[in-house]
């Protein structure tokens, strides 16, 4: 399966870049998607998670074509 | 109920005027929250910031939220306008106002999707300081002078 | 901070711009709160109303609500806008608006300034049903939908 | 001393007046006050009182030349 992951924010900028491409066989949990694309950095601990736009925790299962989120807390408004 | 983001100034008083008189009638309440662009911040003079977000999901979480409130109080209709792109000191940020019947529900209905929006909308801000220096707010606040 | 008692309709979005520009900066968060006549009232349509105060007291009154609000709460200003005499459905009654450096503190003390005008402002609302009876309104509701 | 009342909205109607005046010596209640000038009319229950313009309870005492207001609850905003 073919996932699309982006990242935003300070996030963002600390990775160096704004998105990610994952392809994959098998079950793939949100923390397997950012071990898949980032194995030598671990998950910083207050991101939060979006999969096709909704909040998740990092459990959740991910599915062919689903967009991953990662940022750092909101701070809009 | 609408949903606005906006990549240019907005001027507050317009933007509820033209929306109550095209969508609005019979309510008896309207409470109403802005928040303006401040020029200071942490002890730093700031001179602008930019507002980043999270295109789509920006829109699907304040329609969610606006929901949640429409559960809870008696809404007639609310209206929430967001900036983003670059900002200068004193221009609004974010608009919410909500219709009701009676004022309870208004005030609530307000401060609730206020309060969900700052915890749940995918905005970041980043600070442009005097210095040139520019950085990320990394978290808000309760909302209270001394926090 | 501001008082004003109207014997003519106003414009809210008016009073809050000139009041504003003429007298508020340096603010974050601002919370207004309006209200408007309906056209109907405990099951009757109405089609006027009129206002009566205590000249005098209403302003004394009032500065001691929003000075207690002051007391409570980091305000930086605050307008009360209160029309009096024959009022039409559809027209603001009152308009109370808050500014202050955050937004816990603009919500607050808009709430109490509504809440303590509503339990000790003197005026006095008399409607004019469809039927052309008059009749005094007893009390105020607590604010929501239900009640 | 000489006490000015005044009255409004539906107590203002039901009086069927909107102010009286009572001189008086010695030590006057709120509550005498309503009395010197309604002899035949109890206080209504929920009735508020304001001397010059400040809420006062039924038992506070006047002075020569203050304005008692006696209304019904409020109902602005």
């Amino acid at each position: 399966m073919s996932i699309k992951i982006r990242y935003f924010a300070s996030l963002k900028d600390s990775l160096g870049r704004s998105e990610d491409d994952l392809a994959w066989t098998g079950l793939l949990s949100v923390r397997d998607v950012w071990q898949g694309v980032n194995a030598t950095k671990p998950l910083p601990n207050n991101v939060l998670v979006a999969v096709n736009m909704d909040y998740v925790t990092l459990d959740h299962l991910v599915k062919d074509e689903d967009e991953v989120a990662f940022f750092p807390p909101v701070t809009g408004g | 109920m609408a949903i606005m983001i906006r990549h240019a100034a907005f001027d507050p008083w317009q933007e509820i005027q033209q929306y109550q008189n095209l969508a609005t009638s019979g309510y008896g309440a309207t409470s109403i929250f802005i928040g303006t662009m401040r020029d200071f911040n942490d002890g730093d003079t700031v001179k602008a910031m930019t507002l980043e977000h999270y295109a789509g999901m920006t829109e699907k979480q304040l329609e969610k939220i606006v929901a949640e409130a429409k559960q809870q109080w008696a809404v007639l209709d609310a209206l929430v306008v967001h900036r983003v792109g670059h900002i200068l000191p004193n221009e609004p940020i974010v608009l919410v106002s909500v219709w009701t019947l009676h004022r309870g529900d208004a005030f609530d209905a307000c401060r609730y999707i206020m309060e969900a929006l700052k915890s749940h909308a995918p905005f970041w801000k980043k600070e442009l300081l005097i210095t040139d220096e520019e950085r990320w707010v990394t978290h808000n606040t309760d909302g209270y002078k001394s926090s």
